[in-house]
């Protein structure tokens, strides 16, 4: 259960089009991230198939049933909000047992369903609390929970990490990811934050203006980026592009080269230049070198090598890592 | 520098307050003026026992009350459907503000002379039109008449209020409980409502406050007539002080009402408080 | 659904005001009865031609501007003495709100009879234990005298009002001007009253609106008078209607009286507009 | 210009001690960063240099004068703090200028001063908005103008980047890190992210409880933690610890060993485990396994090994890469 069809969806604002005809196939029990820009359309999506927002043309398919004039409530489907959207007043437990008390269930099976998502959760303490009591992960957590306790055909995330600190938004990130493979329900996430998409996804959805650039598995678009937006939102740091001379040697209006694969020597290379800013993350140093032929690249070097600011660098990028784009920015 | 300031600030403030308690201690009849000197409860003993009292305090309660009940829930009303975008929303936000700006006088007079009254009002007019005959409001309901002009000034206000809290409530919560499969009925019930219930408090209790001292309307069309039918508490220390002349149950009737507008005072403090931790 | 509902809602709203206008081109004195019909611009005329209405006028806006000042001046000082933390904060804060929940009625009298009383009042005797004389407050100095009781009801709401804005000030910002070399004064000036402007706004002018329709406190004290020395708008409408008896007249001082605080409104609810949007 | 000296300073707030005595020095030109968990009195210790908290006992000592007494404005320190604490009412170049007036400059000396800062930051053209019509990286850029213009013998930042998207948090990093290299003045900077410390910081003062658990540069600290909690905090993702027989093994309470210093081997190792979640990256892939002798343990893999969940696998750390702790958690 959880398989959901986009078939030619359309969203307008009134005059403008937020969302253009658009396709997509999510597969049961699929890990689907839609990542992008912020005004990408990717919350617009997910609110489109919540129901939470009309389809202005098109249909969209849940489980083989025409869902696109169903209200949310009789989708099937649970959504975790960006601001959590906790209700206030009420306890932790009553905020879980909210959507079994909708749907009318008796007071016991509500208390055997919300221990039950409170074990899953590792929450059973905080059941009495109220929201306004509870630190950030811990609200991300009942969210979670009310929406787990639905059973519902699909969970949908709409950035449900931004709202927490570095540290904490790692850990969350892993949870999900194993409730993923605990329940193996549809999940579909909204994220910004390409690290999300590529460590969460079974499918990363990058989109674009409304539009979908790409869609597939998180090593297939590191690897085969089909066009310079995919190439540059995917991957940390940012891969290096460079044009003019050096992109004609290669046959191409621009070619890209991920940190990862530019060498660095203190003696010879094609690229020579200065050490701008070194970032040193110990496993990791980000070398930011300013060239000549190339311009600003920024290089990844493991381990021990040092160089700091000021020195002169030569830079090599490995020959069949070198990605090429045409003048329209599409790979060749 | 702060001690003495606050020292002179208590001063500014409790020495009126001090002042009635005092006098409402003391003999002091503007028509006797001879008589003076230290009165023990006396004061307060007329002041409770006349005749007027009773019905004084009841007419008090019922007024605020009355008021309250068709503010608060025609405010939440009326919010909840200002919340509704529909054409030419700015303008009738703007109209459903109107009364809050009438004078109380005004008010009064206008709808004593042109909707109550019993031969030229409106609701007389409306009432011959359908066969029916003028009902004299004032003469024969004189305090419902009164609730429903004091509610005509007061709903704005309500509605303000109410309108800014329920525009203050994340619209993520309503969209969690319709994916929650709620109804309108429970989303009002159990979102909404409780989201508004800091706002319902203040606004009871601050139009409570108001309401209390209620006194131009009853002025201008009863009098707190017929009889004692409309006669208010601060209505009756009206009448006490200045025209029976007798200051010192004026102020045993001035305590007691700040007593009674305290016991609220109580309460509102503390919801602001509340608000003011927010 | 929403359309007929704003409908009903435009008529309770909005039907006494029509109906005020339309009075007041009306002949319509209680004591001629017989004179009735269209008055033109009559009432307007002679309400505004009236010996009354200039004093009137003038006395309306003292009254306001001179409380205005009290109020905001005093409210933005307690303001930032409260804001200091001191022992008793708690309690002060309760205390400086209290005149708030004192009835006008009730208020005016106290003012009256204990403080102002040229003969037994506390002003009186302070100045007799200092060899004076005792001043009488209400006949030398009407206008001041009521300004001042005003002044008093409304400080608390006005301290509340801009405690609570000062309260909400970031602290950083202040911290921010400290590091950047402002002083004490520097940074009221250029923080922290900038950061209080539109709660003074929102002070100025709801106080505005409830100080243009004082009225009890004149028709306890001076009755307006000596002479017209302490007579302001609604208390002349309301000497036109219930003492002179004509409704037309005393409608047309409510128009007039309805314009003037619709001025006001405008500019309360543009402010308000603004805090929503906030 | 700009050598700030610590000596046994205390902070009390009532009963409760935030900094127990302390010493610290600051060289001139340095970049430190102050990091730590959240409560453990980084921001206080900022504040206490900034002249913002009063010191309870000790002294501070700025370039030569006892400064434990000087009010901020005479510290001749300039602060960005975490909310930015713009002045709203006032446009961009207002905020930008305030210092300058307050010092009672010339309005056409205040003019030159502004446009110099807004042209190091590239922000000529925002001069005439106010705060709330700029977006949160814009903000930063104002909050760093001010702080510029008075050209402070230390600059002072409270979590600047705290606020910032995830993006424009590697962007701004550089760009501060940038403008330390051209201005060279010192900057003390605090903040809960180890990669901002690492990627940023000349020295890095880790704190924990007021105390300072270990003060170097990032290599340093990486390379040889001086206790549990400096490994610990130090590196992402985080150090595995192990304990019981295999860290006996080693003569140690625990040891601890690095997710990039562990070999991922589909045949053979010293802890077999199966594959919990894997995280792709792209240029990496953080592999949990859980192993039955060490319990759940990350590995980093660079490149193209695939694994994926419920895989068998066999870790081995590598021998000279691991770190061990005695029972009080020091490194021995």
């Amino acid at each position: 259960m959880g398989q959901i069809t986009l078939s030619k969806v359309v969203k307008q604002f009134g005059e403008v089009t937020v969302i253009p005809p658009l396709d997509l196939e999510i597969n049961e029990g699929e890990f689907v991230v839609f990542v992008g820009p912020s005004g990408c359309g990717k919350s617009t999506l997910l609110r489109l198939i919540a129901g939470l927002e009309d389809t202005s043309a098109g249909s969209i398919t849940i489980d083989g049933v025409n869902a696109t004039d169903l209200p949310p409530a009789k989708r099937g489907l649970a959504m975790v909000f960006q601001s959590y959207a906790l209700y206030p007043h009420m306890t932790v437990r009553k905020n879980i047992a909210f959507p079994l008390k909708m749907a009318g269930m008796s007071p016991e099976e509500q208390e055997k369903r919300v221990k039950a998502a409170a074990g899953v959760l590792n929450m059973n303490k905080l059941l009495d609390r109220r929201p306004g009591q509870l630190s950030g992960g811990q609200r991300q957590r009942v969210a979670i929970g009310r929406a787990i306790v639905r059973e519902p055909k699909a969970f949908l995330f709409d950035e449900p990490l931004s709202n927490l600190d570095a540290a904490l938004r790692m850990g969350m990130r892993l949870e999900i990811t194993e409730l993923h493979q605990r329940l193996k329900t549809t999940m579909i996430y909204v994220t910004h934050d390409q690290v999300e998409a590529m460590t969460m996804a079974d499918k990363i959805v990058v989109l674009n203006a409304g539009r979908i650039e790409q869609a597939g598995s998180p090593l297939e678009l590191y690897k085969n980026p089909k066009n310079i937006f995919v190439a540059s939102f995917i991957g940390s740091p940012k891969m290096n592009f460079v044009g003019g001379q050096v992109a004609k040697y290669h046959n191409a209006a621009t070619i890209g080269v991920r940190p990862e694969h530019v060498m660095l020597s203190t003696s010879s290379g094609p690229w020579k230049g200065t050490v701008g800013v070194a970032e040193h993350l110990g496993s990791d140093t980000f070398v930011h070198v300013n060239t000549e032929e190339a311009g600003t690249i920024t290089a990844r070097i493991s381990g021990e090598v040092v160089v700091k600011h000021g020195d002169t660098v030569w830079l090599t990028p490995m020959p069949d890592k070198i990605y090429r784009f045409d003048a329209e920015g599409v790979a060749i | 520098m702060v001690s003495p300031a606050v020292a002179v600030l208590l001063i500014w403030m409790i020495v009126p307050l001090a002042m009635t308690i005092w006098f409402s201690f003391q003999q002091y009849n503007l028509l006797y003026p001879d008589r003076t000197g230290f009165a023990g409860i006396e004061n307060y003993y007329y002041f409770i026992t006349d005749f007027r009292f009773q019905p004084a305090i009841w007419n008090t309660l019922r007024l605020v009350l009355g008021v309250l009940a068709i503010t608060t829930i025609g405010g939440i009303l009326l919010a909840l459907l200002l919340d509704q975008p529909f054409w030419g929303q700015g303008i009738v936000r703007l109209l459903v503000l109107a009364p809050f700006f009438v004078m109380p006088t005004v008010s009064a007079l206008v709808w004593q002379n042109m909707f109550m009254d019993p031969v030229n009002g409106l609701f007389a007019h409306i009432a011959k039109a359908f066969g029916g005959d003028g009902y004299d409001f004032l003469g024969q309901s004189p305090l419902m008449s009164i609730i429903i002009m004091v509610a005509w000034q007061w709903l704005p206000f309500a509605t303000l209020i109410l309108l800014t809290a329920l525009q203050s409530l994340d619209r993520e919560q309503i969209e969690a409980a319709e994916m929650d499969g709620a109804s309108v009925w429970s989303r009002f019930i159990y979102i909404i409502l409780p989201h508004m219930t800091r706002a319902i408090t203040v606004v009871i209790l601050i139009q409570t406050i108001f309401i209390l001292s209620v006194y131009a309307e009853i002025l201008v069309t009863t009098n707190g007539g017929p009889g004692t039918a409309s006669l208010n508490l601060p209505f009756l220390v009206y009448l006490a002080s200045i025209v029976d002349n007798d200051v010192g149950m004026g102020a045993a009737g001035g305590v007691i009402a700040i007593i009674l507008a305290n016991i609220v005072a109580f309460f509102l403090m503390r919801a602001i408080g509340k608000n003011l931790e927010h």
